[in-house]
């Protein structure tokens, strides 16, 4: 792989460019594989990048119906931060946080990590009691965070109107290492990475069915025909009850549509991530200017990567009452996303009833942090043929138990 | 007295339209099976007026029926006359399967008079104002909250909210029925 | 240069001129000028920054599709940044800025970028700033946004206001040219109700600009003559300034209307966002022009033709004193027309085609204009703006055959339909191979709620180019939908328009045809985004293959403009490296909005005190004069505490407590909530949404009950009164009344739809007035009671009444949340206000004083009483709040009950209710802190055993307290708990009965 | 932004007007049940890419639980029926299955 540099863009700009290898390849699918991932989103391109390095399987095939980080991967407000509550959240977010940090030197591709500050607002004497918790929570597990004070918050974020009418800013969750990555350069540097250990990322390929031998995966089949394996991973965000299906389980999912939007790019206004939970808005400014502003999930299942306006008025409505110099700004696009929400709102990283079949799923409208940790903890579930360490919490089976994994608790919302 | 009952305030507002908090009206809940005759009997023998259809009021002489839903009525009356009529009720609903209640204080009742009122209510709800006939009743949204209205006239409209919301509705209704703020579109 | 002509200008008003400032610069306009054609008509053709390289900028079109004339405008509350000059009203004494450049739109240190554009192609970002690492939040990206961004925010506060407004129509028109209006023509007679929009503030698209001919007359007289006799239509409404938004599912469109000019300095009413319900819609939104994609295409002064002939005609204005035509189709001749019969110079039309139809040549050599066929541009010269172009042939690499000077280039690439609104919501695209665009496949519409097409297309946005074609399709696509919609056909007379046919289209993306990398280089597709032929290229080469890819990875119609001049150039250009059609290439998805919609607009009126109600109680008044510090409480507010003169709200509290203890205190519990349950089955459905049994209550008496979620955990509390045999108050938490009457009524309907049950929220029929304290009786007794009997005997604890308090009818109950004697009064909340005061006069001789939830908070913890939401999390079960007495072991079934027997819900190392003292009882544990066990978990995190709930100062014990959920903390009474504090420190906490005060409830039985 | 029929009152309701409520015809499964059945009951989802079966709440209206038939793929709504019933009106299966032919029923 060529490396990436400012001597390689250099050199490559004296002559046009010319000399710029693929990022990724586009090979056709081979009969068989070690692992077949399936779904080439962030969580699925992590899996299969640390199979590789982390286990040395690298016969492995990425299949994805699309074209690769086109499913919410492609879409997310991008926002990273790890102040979570429960353990088993607080331990794989922060291990993904972490390995962000260093995700650009380590892919040789620079995804624009963002370590920016993330900032839950406090609107209530109840939330503030809750962020308090968090922050003890965030302490003992070794997660940087703290609550901090009006003052602090305006000084932090000058645009934040800390008396609003309705719901005074009385403090926020500070987490000074939380931030944003550049969504798109997640997938495609884990992608040039798995491409470069000789994996095969099969774009425009969508598996139809799951072969089944025995109680045990032996392959699927795709639209460029039949694929073995023994050791297959389902990874596809809101398609997950599709495939479970087809490889004969059922799924305590609902896929749903969550919205986003952006307004036109300004001049940099706003230096932090600002999640206000009570009024249901967040909003950060991405590197190019656009306000990023993420929405509403609809109550009802849907695949469409469409909403409904509504949920987009609601998110404005009250992002404007927490920056008021956002009015005369424009929104510029608004899109969807196809989330799964579990019924705990935590995700699933699981062995499944089918023998050799792994899922990770789940993830709904918090799973773009969660890539590079997600991906670790999943390839070592799949490696081994056992739930790792990181991952072991996450199992289907907890719904049958009642060991839910509940963030909610905390006053929180799950972006 | 104390100043601040808030209750009693007066609220009124003239814009493109009027807006006035009505004086406490009497109003009182049945549910009960509206498709029994011994409950249709009850009702139209105690309030002396027909039962309305779906989603219309029927009314006489300051007492109105209004249909909520297929089991819910509410029952307009005279504020002091509340208990008298719940009793009559209970009288003729005897043996029946029914709710009865007082709701006379939990709700506010906005007149709102003049051309424009199906356009300042069409800036809230999403109710076809144009479908809306003399007489006929709705329960929807306006902004963020739950109503209900009806037509008396074709430039009056009676709507109801929750009491602890009075002064947000009024204040909504004064915002779009600020002066030159129609959009002239429903005649 | 460009300037004003003497005459012409059909949106002008030359009599009433206009005065605006633009950078600092005093400049003249007309009524009927839009900031574009004011600042050609005064020859400022350079007009703003690139996004990327700072490039200079000039006006490229004449819509909403332009890229790069984006302005500050306004200023203070009403500034407002990236305002589009083509489709922005001049007026009197309007102040406009360029944007994105330092220190001035000539001079900007920022277009260094331009001089090494070379060194960042399509995506270099990625590959470089990789190290070291901590640079880029330091360094590289604060460099980076500053460079990127356009305008600059707002520093105030929005002072115009916005609204909805929801309309029904059964047909709605999006767009006003000739086949919008032929179209709503045609619906007249239906008796259908139609509503016809158009953007502009004008009617009649194009048509004006190319006077065609419509029947014996002029298109324009045809144009007035529909919108005057459509006015006199009552089924039909005609609104102009009114911007189709977006399309969404089952019909509902969302249109914007500008009703200002920004002119006015007060606060106004200033857009309107209308929310349509149609049954069926017609998008007749017209085409686009295309750019042609050639070296030096992005100087100021290269325009598209139809946009030179916009200005023109609409307003009177030249563009260039010498304009060069480049063009693959026909159309653009008409510039060539206009232009030199204006008395301009157009010293040639460079055509790539290699002939032209002989009238066609003829008409326009006749006027003096040479035509060049198959040649190209190789470049244009000039640096700020254009000053000449170097011509080639189009067959070639880009060898310059001769130069031509001029200060205008006139492009066209020919026409693209509008399709944006028909694609929002699903429709599909197909190529139009003899056109060379993309147009709607009507077979694949968007579909309605019934699963059947919800919207059609005519005219231009349909793919006729022609106006005979454009016209009669929006009679014909408008009479298939009426005729859908009301079974009948329209009987209309269908006018026609004349027009010849026109000469073949040549596809050109770029030219020349085999233009060299570095000509590429400097070959713009994305003129705001800086995207240019080669970025598009090098991503393609670099496997970018899909066109998702390659938008995000160059960023190509990801600008102010959406790519509506740039992106079927892309396409081309992408499908050309990769060797496949553009229809495999594909689009991209297109999104709400056609254009940029203000935020403000989206929000409407739900601002400042419109943003979310608040409910008031009947006291809430009062509270708010007397001290009450608020807090909000679900959707009501209720005072924390009531503060004095001088006093800290942490000593109102203890004075409120010491008070309620030793006096009496008043508390406004209205917001609780009241839930009516009636019906033979009454107790039968109790005893399923509670855990405790609640059949065998006795009438005139009270029961505490919990509910929980069927998946097992505590969600509401409160106490239930049995009125009557069938029927049942149940109270709620404050937050729950709503929620819980939802839970009670979707059980009711969804399950148990055959029980006889009728429930009804009474919450705001009663306001709720506790009087709390040793001489709460007395108190009570003074204002004079009638039909009651307090004393002990009389109202037990537990019980309650009805009858009459000072003439106020009244239902009382003896319940207590403070371990005090207290009584909860039920009073209609018209007279609650009236009780209020009477209380507080009787009360004066025992010192009564209102309190608020915190002095509740604590005294509820000092007797051990768990609250909703402070103890309860959504993960805790009864039986870890020590309240499994309140759990039924009877009854076969309750919601929760088999969720609580799953094996982790029965485990024995759940964390349950204790009480703390700290070993320093003057130090109060913080909110939400953790107790540990100074192991590591498997995470290698400090291992957590228990955290506090609750935690205060209670005055009455003179010490602090705290409830904590603890691992198995009954079983570890006295024992000593760590909890690190966040500074590093740690407080030692024994554990404890939770009933810190009064346990045999001395105090309350009395 | 879905309009649908409420089968009570006959309103034309907006979603805004209703509040969406999961799958319809779960059957309850109480404390006779074994854990995987109500595991099923309370947490598996068809979660279907087609047409589902799913309640609505005329919230800011009747206030009736009601079921509708509709494509999470296309927001085409096939029919509504009150709630008080453990499965679909025949009438509305076989006008689905007229319209969607391959549609395999309670899958
Ligand atoms: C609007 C929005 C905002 C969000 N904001 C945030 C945020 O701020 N922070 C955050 O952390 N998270 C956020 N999220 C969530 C986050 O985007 C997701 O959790 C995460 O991207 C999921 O990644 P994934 O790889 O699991 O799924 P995806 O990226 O969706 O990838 C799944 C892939 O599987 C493919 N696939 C599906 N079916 C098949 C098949 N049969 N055959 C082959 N391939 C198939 C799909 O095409 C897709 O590419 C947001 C999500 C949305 C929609
Ligand atoms: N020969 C050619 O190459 C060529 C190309 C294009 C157009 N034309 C001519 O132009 C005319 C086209 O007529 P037409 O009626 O189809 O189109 P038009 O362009 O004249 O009218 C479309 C109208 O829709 C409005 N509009 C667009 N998007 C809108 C939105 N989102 N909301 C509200 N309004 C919106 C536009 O402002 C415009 O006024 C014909 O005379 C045709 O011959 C010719
Ligand atoms: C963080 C982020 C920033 C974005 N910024 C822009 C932008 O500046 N311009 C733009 O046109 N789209 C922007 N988008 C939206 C994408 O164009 C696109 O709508 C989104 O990725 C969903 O894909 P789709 O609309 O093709 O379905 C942004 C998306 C994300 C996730
Ligand atoms: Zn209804």
């Amino acid at each position: 792989m060529r490396k990436y540099s400012v001597a390689a863009i250099v050199r490559e700009a004296l002559r046009y460019n010319a000399g710029w290898e693929r990022a990724w390849r586009s090979p056709e699918p081979k009969k068989q594989y070690d692992a077949v991932i399936i779904g080439a989103g962030g969580h699925g391109l992590a899996t299969a990048y640390y199979l590789g390095k982390n286990h040395g399987i690298k016969n492995v095939a990425i299949i994805e119906k699309g074209w690769l980080g086109g499913g919410n991967t492609g879409r997310n407000t991008t926002i990273i931060r790890s102040n979570y509550l429960q353990d088993s959240s607080a331990a794989i977010y922060e291990k993904a946080r972490s390995l962000y940090e260093t995700l650009s030197q380590e892919l040789n591709y620079n995804v624009m990590f963002s370590p920016r500050g993330v900032m839950m607002l406090a609107q209530t004497e109840h939330e503030i009691r809750g962020y308090r918790r968090t922050a003890h929570a965030n302490n003992l597990q070794g997660v940087e965070t703290e609550f901090i004070d009006p003052k602090t918050v305006k000084k932090l974020c000058p645009i934040i109107e800390l008396s609003g009418p309705r719901f005074p800013v009385l403090g926020a969750l500070w987490q000074p290492r939380g931030g944003t990555a550049r969504h798109d350069a997640v997938a495609w540097g884990y992608a040039r990475a798995c491409s470069d250990m000789g994996m095969d990322i099969i774009q425009k390929c969508e598996v139809t069915d799951i072969l089944k031998s025995n109680g045990k995966v032996v392959g699927v089949e795709t639209t460029k025909g039949v694929i073995k394996t023994h050791n297959l991973g389902i990874i596809v965000a809101g398609n997950s009850s599709i495939l479970a299906e087809k490889a004969g389980f059922r799924l305590p999912i609902e896929s749903v549509s969550l919205q986003a939007l952006v307004s036109e790019p300004v001049k940099p206004c706003m230096d932090v991530v600002v999640m206000a939970n009570t009024v249901h808005g967040y909003m950060s400014q991405s590197d190019k200017g656009e306000m990023v502003i993420g929405g509403g999930t609809d109550g009802f299942n849907n695949y469409t990567q469409r909403g409904s306006f509504h949920h987009i008025e609601e998110t404005v409505r009250a992002l404007i009452e927490t920056f008021p110099i956002i009015s005369r700004l424009k929104m510029l696009r608004q899109w969807g996303g196809v989330v799964d929400v579990t019924g705990d709102r935590s995700p699933i990283i699981s062995k499944t009833p089918l023998e050799g079949c792994f899922i990770n799923c789940g993830w709904g409208t918090g799973g773009f942090k969660a890539i590079p940790g997600s991906g670790w903890a999943m390839a070592e579930t799949m490696a081994n043929g056992s739930p790792s360490q990181l991952a072991s919490a996450f199992s289907l089976d907890r719904f049958r138990e009642g060991r839910f994994i509940d963030e909610s608790v905390a006053a929180g919302v799950a972006h | 007295m104390s100043d601040y009952n808030n209750s009693i305030e007066t609220f009124f507002y003239k814009g493109e339209i009027t807006v006035e908090l009505s004086k406490p009206k009497g109003m009182i809940t049945l549910k009960g099976d509206l498709e029994r005759s011994n409950i249709n009997a009850g009702v139209i023998k105690t309030l002396e007026l027909p039962m309305p259809k779906v989603r219309t009021i029927s009314r006489k002489d300051g007492v109105q029926i209004s249909w909520m839903a297929p089991d819910e009525l509410l029952i307009l009356v005279d504020f002091k006359k509340v208990e008298k009529y719940i009793e009559l009720l209970e009288k003729n609903l005897k043996g029946e399967h029914y709710l009865l209640a007082n709701v006379s204080d939990a709700r506010a009742i906005f007149n709102l008079k003049g051309k424009g009122v199906r356009e300042v209510l069409s800036k809230g709800t999403p109710v076809n104002m144009e479908t809306i006939k003399i007489d006929d009743a709705r329960r929807s949204r306006l902004g963020q909250l739950p109503v209900a209205f009806w037509m008396v006239k074709n430039t009056e409209v009676e709507l109801v909210c929750f009491r602890s919301v009075t002064e947000f509705i009024f204040n909504w209704l004064k915002v779009a029925s600020a002066p030159n703020s129609l959009p002239r579109y429903i005649d | 240069m460009s300037s004003r002509l003497s005459t012409g200008g059909k949106l002008i008003d030359r009599s009433l001129s206009k005065e605006f400032m633009f950078n600092g610069r005093r400049l003249k306009g007309f009524e009927g000028d839009t900031l574009a054609s004011a600042l050609l008509a005064n020859d400022q053709v350079m007009v703003g920054r690139s996004f990327k390289y700072h490039r200079p900028r000039g006006i490229v079109a004449s819509g909403s599709e332009e890229p790069n004339a984006l302005m500050e405008t306004g200023s203070g509350s009403k500034l407002e940044p990236n305002q589009r000059a083509t489709t922005t009203k001049l007026f009197d004494g309007m102040r406009v800025k360029s944007q994105n450049h330092w220190p001035t739109l000539e001079f900007d240190l920022g277009a260094i970028n331009s001089t090494f554009s070379k060194f960042f192609p399509a995506g270099f970002y990625y590959k470089t700033f990789i190290h070291p690492r901590f640079a880029w939040k330091y360094l590289f990206e604060p460099i980076i946004r500053k460079a990127a961004g356009l305008g600059n925010a707002p520093k105030e506060k929005d002072c115009d206001t916005y609204e909805y407004f929801y309309a029904h129509v059964d047909l709605l028109i999006i767009g006003g040219g000739i086949a919008g209006l032929a179209a709503a023509s045609s619906a007249v007679k239906s008796g259908l109700k139609v509503l016809i929009v158009e953007q502009n503030d004008y009617w009649g698209g194009r048509a004006i600009v190319d006077e065609i001919n419509i029947e014996n007359g002029s298109g324009s007289d045809w144009i007035y003559q529909q919108v005057k006799s459509l006015s006199n239509e009552k089924n039909v409404n005609l609104r102009l300034n009114m911007m189709a938004a977006g399309v969404y599912d089952h019909g509902y469109v969302l249109l914007h209307e500008t009703l200002t000019d920004g002119s006015n300095k007060k606060m106004e009413l200033r857009q309107r966002l209308w929310r349509v319900r149609a049954k069926q819609t017609i998008v007749a939104t017209g085409a686009i022009e295309r750019p042609l994609a050639f070296a030096g295409n992005d100087l100021p002064g290269v325009m598209l033709a139809s946009a030179v002939r916009d200005y023109l005609v609409n307003f009177g204005v030249s563009c260039g004193d010498r304009t060069v035509i480049v063009t693959n189709n026909d159309d653009a001749y008409r510039t060539a027309i206009l232009m030199k019969n204006a008395g301009l110079e157009v010293p040639c039309i460079i055509d790539a085609r290699p002939s032209v139809s002989e009238s066609l040549s003829k008409q326009v050599q006749s006027l003096g204009i040479k035509i060049l066929t198959g040649k190209a541009v190789s470049t244009v010269t000039g640096s700020k703006r254009v000053e000449g172009v170097a011509i080639c042939s189009h067959a070639g690499s880009g060898e310059v055959l001769e130069t031509v000077a001029c200060d205008c280039v006139a492009m066209s690439g020919g026409w693209s339909p509008v399709v944006h609104l028909w694609s929002h919501c699903g429709g599909k695209l197909e190529w139009d191979k003899k056109n060379y665009m993309f147009k709607p496949d009507l077979t694949s519409a968007p579909l309605g709620a019934n699963g059947e097409g919800m919207l059609t297309v005519a005219g231009t946005a349909n793919g006729f180019l022609i106006s005979r074609d454009v016209l009669s399709d929006g009679y014909t696509k408008s009479k298939e939908i009426i005729k859908a919609l009301t079974g009948k056909v329209p009987k209309i007379s269908m006018e026609k328009a004349h027009s010849g046919d026109e000469s073949e289209i040549l596809p050109v993306w770029f030219m020349p045809q085999g233009a060299t990398r570095k000509l590429k280089s400097k070959t713009w597709l994305d003129f705001q985004n800086d995207v240019k032929v080669s970025d598009v290229e090098l991503a393609a080469q670099e496997g970018f293959e899909s066109v998702e890819h390659t938008k995000r990875y160059t960023t190509l119609g990801m600008a102010t403009d959406q790519g509506k001049l740039s992106n079927i150039n892309g396409l081309a250009v992408l499908s050309n490296s990769l060797n496949v059609s553009i229809p495999d290439v594909g689009t991209t998805t297109f999104r709400p909005p056609f254009q940029p919609i203000s935020l403000g607009a989206i929000a409407g009126e739900a601002r400042h005190e419109l943003f979310k109600p608040i409910r008031k109680t009947s006291i809430h008044n009062w509270i708010n004069a007397n001290g009450g510090v608020w807090e909000p409480v679900a959707d009501w507010r209720r005072p924390f505490c009531f503060q004095r003169n001088g006093e800290s709200i942490k000593e109102a509290v203890e004075r409120e407590i010491v008070n309620t203890r030793t006096n009496c205190g008043i508390l406004d519990a209205s917001t609780l909530g009241k839930i009516l349950v009636k019906g033979p089955d009454a107790a039968r459905f109790l005893d399923m949404i509670y855990t405790n049994v609640m059949s065998n209550l006795k009438v005139g008496k009270c029961r505490y009950g919990l509910m929980c979620s069927e998946n097992g955990f505590l969600s509401d509390d409160g106490v239930v009164a049995r009125l009557s045999d069938d029927s049942y108050l149940c109270h709620t938490t404050s937050g729950g009344s709503d929620r819980i009457h939802a839970h009670m009524e979707e059980w009711l309907q969804t399950e148990w739809w055959d029980w006889k049950v009728y429930t009804l929220n009474l919450t705001e029929q009663f306001s709720q007035i506790a009087i709390v304290g040793p001489k709460a009786r007395q108190l009570i007794e003074k204002m004079g009671v009638d039909g009651l009997d307090l004393s002990p005997e009389g109202l037990p604890f537990m019980g309650f009444s009805e009858g009459f308090i000072a003439g106020i009818s009244v239902r009382i109950f003896r319940i207590s949340f403070s371990g005090e004697l207290s009584y909860e009064i039920a009073v209609p909340a018209l007279k609650a206000q009236e009780f209020w005061d009477l209380a507080l006069i009787s009360g004066e001789e025992f010192e009564v004083m209102p309190y608020g939830t915190e002095a509740l908070h604590v005294m509820r913890a000092e007797k051990g009483f768990i609250m909703i939401g402070d103890e309860t999390d959504g993960t805790v079960i009864p039986q870890d709040l020590g309240l499994d007495w309140a759990i039924s072991k009877k009854k076969e079934d309750f919601i929760g009950k088999r969720a609580q027997m799953r094996s982790f819900m029965k485990s024995e190392n759940r964390w349950k209710l204790v009480g703390l003292k700290t070993i320093d009882p003057s130090v109060v544990l913080p909110d939400g802190c953790y107790a540990v066990d100074g192991e590591s978990n498997s995470y290698g995190h400090k291992n957590m055993i228990g955290r506090v709930t609750s935690s205060y100062f209670s005055p009455t014990l003179e010490r602090s307290i705290a409830l904590a959920l603890v691992e198995n903390g009954p079983d570890r009474m006295n024992e000593i708990l760590n909890f690190p504090n966040l500074d590093g420190s740690v407080t030692k906490a024994a554990i404890c009965d939770p009933v810190f005060f009064d346990k045999e409830g001395k105090n309350q039985n009395v | 932004m879905l309009v649908i029929l409420c089968p009570y009152c006959g309103v034309e309701a907006e979603e805004t007007e209703l509040t969406a409520g999961g799958e319809a015809h779960l059957e309850r499964f109480g404390p006779s049940s074994s854990d995987s059945e109500f595991e099923n009951y309370l947490f598996m989802r068809k979660n279907e890419k087609g047409i589902t079966f799913e309640r609505w709440h005329h919230t800011y209206g009747c206030g009736k639980w009601f079921h509708a038939a509709r494509c999470s793929m296309t927001m085409e709504i096939f029919g509504t029926y009150p709630a008080q019933t453990s499965k679909p009106p025949k009438k509305l299966i076989s006008m689905i299955k007229k319209k969607r032919p391959e549609w395999g029923e309670g899958k």
